[in-house]
């Protein structure tokens, strides 16, 4: 009769989150959470998260003007995407929900490409395997199994890469992420379950979501280490997710990793928030704001002038406009294009289909 | 007084829960937020979160869930929050909701109605546009309903949390704001008749849901072409009221069937088969059907060309009429 | 921002399972885990393992006779069923899977019904509502769900019941039994979860299936408590089981008990376990086969006389009478039958299909 | 030498995998067990474990690893253990495996071959005999291959792993120990074209997997009545290879369609679409359906009334007939 030769405290969370940085910026040193970053690398992070508010705000306004037809910004998890995204090394891979607009900005997937899903030009535009960022994923938590399937090939492959995949509080009640995390810690495979606890799922709080500890107190019950960390403390989450990734890449298996987070926003631009939650927590909320917090550091470290500052605007504007130009009355496709892609060998489909729309589209005029 | 269809059927929850304390509903964001759509508005307020509740975000945990609250003696109405999202849900439905009345020889009732908003046209992000009513017309011991008007919402959905088996009741979501000038409540046909929603000789037209509306508009335009339409509502997809189908085209000799879903295997590949089986010696034409395409459904920009519509419509009666 | 409130400590299984009887039947008190039975209750659970057994064997013989089409043995699994069953109210429900021999037949369920489902006369053929014992699930885990939505209903209805439901090993992978205890967990359902660890998933061994430290370490992802019981100890199931019933029925909710047992048979009567498991490992589950040691423990105790020995023989030659005569030859129904209680209003359906097989039936003098 | 199609399905994984490393077996017993039904017998034993292994009790995991797996590079054979265990995974396979490929404008390729053992008639236990089919077909996305011989089991399941597209492959359980003499490797016609069995000039019998011999017996006695049957195994559900339907349909004028799933929108619903959407004229009576009834799959012992047998498609050529 087996019995429990693991010990389980190396996979339960510690008391409290990883937190390195106050909201004032003061940087509190935890030798077991270093931060292996130089002075580029901590104004990086900056630039990248200020980058991502810039865009995510371009990306709300955009439909407003209803040029996308739905948006689901990620206003106040900058830090959580932002960080956790930089700890990985370039030929790891990403699979995300559809809210990581930070996480692909780091690995400067083209964003306008990507808005194209909530534009409904096509269902994804960008290429996955240019910047090892997978398709973003709508049905909740699906994605988990992609990441940890990648995950076996790459450790079957004896290829020393990591994936990581995104998803939120609400995300842990479906059965995906649970058989994920259950293949994952059998197979040991080097994938990162990151979740951002934004304390929400549509109108629906944490505490209706589950009655567990925390999320990360889940992961003892695959055999993964669960971590949380301050996830809007963006050096946290970096040295929480290197940690994660160095162990990974070592052939040392999967981790959890929960970052406490708020959802600024409301749900998407088609939400109401106003019908479940009050100013007042958002005003508390916002004192939190990451974005904030590093900008403190990086003032308290004189590595803030308004240089950088401006910098950063520039780029900002840039990668807005960028977006902005790909978006804005981008005119849709070829409808022909219905028929593509469907099977690499359509031989057999799409009898009289086809013509049955090109026929349609002559008579409209739009052949 | 003009109420949507949205409406209506929020009015058909309030009122059946108002009358049977065993009507519960629940489901992701219908408590407090009162559905991404506005369906469970109030409910929770006016019945308390004992009977409107908000689940975790698992929507087999919801059916599995309903079986047992069944099985207790409730009458849950589970909502699915989309059509793309009742898939994590298929074994629950396929395997239990619609086997169990059978495998306990009817000791077991299980009296539960979910609702899914179904289908295209509201220019939707993917897997928020699905049509997947065939997989439930398709699987023994479940029945399928879908309203096209404000009234049938009502009327339908009170028939449904009523019936004692189970309903997956389909509602289309590009319909949620169509008005309609009636009092509430109403009540309409028994859900399994179809309905013939304006008469004519020449083609007989079979859709539901969404289309019973683009349906209307194409027998409106037909019109002008001297083409006389006969529209049937099938309203109920399991059971399908056949014998009307049938007299239908025993009057009109043709027949087009329109639908949402992609075309091979949808509802018109049933409805055509029991045409011809049944009605041979009457058909003067194939039943044909305007339908959407055997792809995925398409981004929001592109969906207009892939649903089928009034020209798509009067394409097929065009081919029909010129057997 | 949400932190823990919890003490996850609650949740947490104790080191080591609770055991109360040696393989010699000693017995080792445990004030938190009380036997709250007198010498007849005692002898009532020698009673019910033993007539188990030897129903289980008859099932078997009946299978290798052709009278069943396949069948799951519970042999070895005894104690863990009795036990937990026992320690229920009549008036509480359990939701079985295929493998609940033992747990049926302490709810005195018609047990030649319940093997129908076996010889395929017909799916299932016991009236649930008479034992309140659900119908026998073979689809994986998701009867855990019917469980906690029957809970949730007790719950509401403010009826003081509590249901329990049976899974395996390999269910903790599925999907549903996650979903079941998060549900149970928000909604403090009066539900236990009670897995019989028997080691394999039909070939697949545990440590294939989880990387947990135990299957009770899943629990505190749930916010249940997780225990761990000897589930060879027939006295630490009833014990650890009624305390959780106890707790369910104060509406303190769900418990989640790991049993720890071995499938002493096959998987089912189709499987060929000498293709992944050795006779040594056989052999040495065998010195912990649970009626023995219960054997050795009322022998102790003096209640244990060849007149105890004669009466559940007797029994146990009754009960397997009774099901050999219900399940030989049993004849098949009316095929008519097949469209009945497909429908409570079956208005529109089988349209033709009646009469098909009306002709059919005639055509073959059957009718 | 005689083999049986278990074995030469064996034989096709182990073939596959010996020519192509990125070909991965697993599933649930597929390893160490060698399958239920022993189809994956020796492969772990042959090609290691990192090549078969067993999976985690978790379907949806299985499928959703195999996208992974397929992404990276892998050519994944994974098994749901029976047909009835299918449903788990409905989510991954129609929102993900049939869709991403189109959803990345066809960046991402899945090339996945899902093997499913299908079909009734072994007298097991419920949900060990389900025929999802038609859940399958109407997704688009998916191509769907099932087997009725040994030779085509070998050939056809090579050609599954070889393609590029995501493919059901559902082996049809009761024909496992159905024997062929034949010497492997063997290559037959393309998946996607449906094979003359038998021809014929009065009727013609559309069948596959498990009931291609079932029509092939049928066919065989309907001679002793002096009628003249036409059986046409179709061997592919998606994409339906219409041509050679049609063309059997021409040369008869009459057509039946054989399947153990239930009827309504069972293939029959969509084959009878076709026929009579494209040789209307050539028809000289309905096409029908021997099949599956409207409920749930029976109880063992039932099975043999509900199931579609060489009466059931008798009685089908008779009515046919007297048109
Ligand atoms: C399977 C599935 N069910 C329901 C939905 C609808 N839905 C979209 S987002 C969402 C809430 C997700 O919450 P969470 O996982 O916390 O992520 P967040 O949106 O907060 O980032 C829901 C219910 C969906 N997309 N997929
Ligand atoms: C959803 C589903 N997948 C697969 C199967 C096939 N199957 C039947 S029993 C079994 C193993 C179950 O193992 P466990 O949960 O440990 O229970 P045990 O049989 O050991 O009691 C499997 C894979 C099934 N019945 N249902
Ligand atoms: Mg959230
Ligand atoms: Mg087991």
């Amino acid at each position: 009769m087996a019995d429990a030769a693991i010990d389980p405290r190396e996979f339960l969370p510690p008391d409290e989150p990883v937190h390195l940085l106050d909201p004032d910026g003061t940087y509190h040193e935890d030798p077991e959470h270093p931060v292996d970053l130089d002075d580029a690398g901590l104004r990086e992070l900056y630039r990248l998260m200020l980058v991502t508010r810039k865009v995510d705000r371009e990306a709300i306004n955009l439909q407003r003007q209803g040029q996308l037809g739905v948006y689901a910004s990620c206003m106040g998890q900058e830090a959580a995407q932002v960080g956790s995204a930089y700890a990985l090394a370039e030929e790891d891979w990403i699979f995300p929900s559809y809210r990581e607009l930070g996480a692909a900005l780091v690995r400067q997937v083209d964003a306008a490409g990507l808005l194209h899903l909530y534009r409904g030009t096509w269902l994804s535009d960008h290429d996955p395997y240019k910047h090892h960022f997978g398709l973003m994923s709508i049905p909740i938590g699906t994605q988990a199994l992609h990441a940890t399937g990648f995950a076996m090939g790459a450790r079957l492959d004896n290829n020393p890469i990591v994936t990581m995949t995104y998803f939120g509080d609400g995300g842990t009640s479906e059965g995906d992420p649970h058989e994920a995390m259950t293949f994952a810690g059998v197979m040991k495979s080097p994938v990162i379950f990151f979740v951002q606890n934004n304390q929400y799922a549509i109108s629906v709080p944490l505490e209706k979501q589950t009655a567990a500890p925390t999320l990360a107190h889940k992961a003892v019950g695959y055999g993964l280490p669960g971590r949380r960390c301050d996830g809007n403390d963006v050096l946290a989450t970096y040295a929480v997710t290197k940690k994660a990734v160095d162990r990974a890449r070592a052939g040392e298996g999967p981790t959890f990793i929960e970052a406490l987070t708020y959802r600024m926003e409301a749900h998407t631009t088609s939400d109401d928030p106003s019908r479940y939650r009050t100013q007042a927590e958002l005003d508390e909320a916002a004192t939190t704001d990451p974005i904030a917090r590093m900008r403190n550091f990086l003032q308290q470290r004189d590595l803030y002038d308004s240089e950088l500052e401006d910098a950063v605007e520039e780029q900002a504007k840039e990668v807005a406009t960028y977006v902005r130009a790909g978006i804005y009355d981008a005119p849709h496709g070829d409808p022909m294009e219905l028929f593509e892609h469907v099977y690499v060998d359509p031989t057999g489909y799409f009898e009289g289909q086809r013509e049955q729309l090109r026929a349609e589209l002559d008579a409209n005029g739009e052949g | 007084m003009a109420i949507t269809m949205a409406q209506a059927i929020n009015q058909a929850l309030h009122d059946a829960m108002s009358e049977d304390e065993r009507v519960l509903v629940f489901g992701e964001d219908v408590g407090r937020l009162g559905g991404v759509f506005r369906v469970t508005d109030k409910l929770q307020e006016n019945f308390s979160e004992d009977r409107c509740f908000d689940t975790p975000l698992a929507e087999s945990g919801i059916i599995g869930t309903a079986i047992g609250l069944a099985m207790y003696g409730f009458r849950p109405v589970p909502e699915m929050q989309f059509d793309g999202f009742t898939y994590p849900a298929f074994e629950q439905i396929v395997s239990h909701l619609a086997k169990m009345p059978n495998r306990s020889r009817g000791t077991v009732k299980l009296p539960v109605t979910i609702r899914i908003p179904y289908g295209g046209g509201i220019g939707a992000v993917e897997h928020h546009s699905e049509s997947p009513e065939a997989y439930w017309a398709h699987t023994a011991g479940l029945k399928v309903f879908t309203p096209g008007t404000p009234e049938d919402a009502y009327s339908m959905m009170r028939a449904a949390i009523a019936m004692d088996d189970p309903v997956i009741f389909l509602e289309p979501k590009r319909r949620y704001w169509m008005k309609s000038d009636t009092e509430l409540p109403v009540e309409t046909e028994p859900p399994h008749k179809a309905v013939v929603r304006r008469e004519g000789s020449d083609v007989s037209v079979f859709c539901y849901g969404p289309m019973v509306r683009t349906a209307m508009e194409a027998a409106e335009a037909a019109a002008d072409e001297g083409w006389s339409l006969e529209v049937v509502d099938l309203r109920s997809l399991s059971p399908l009221d056949t014998p009307t189908m049938l007299a239908s085209v025993e009057r009109t000799g043709r027949a087009i069937v329109v639908h949402e879903a992609a075309q091979t295997l949808g509802m018109g590949a049933e409805i055509a088969a029991r045409i011809q089986e049944q009605a041979f010696y009457s058909l003067e034409a194939p039943v044909l059907r305007a339908t959407g395409y055997d792809t995925p459904y398409p981004p929001a920009k592109l969906e207009e060309f892939w649903l089928p519509d009034v020209d798509r419509i009067l394409d097929m009666v065009e081919r029909s009429l010129s057997y």
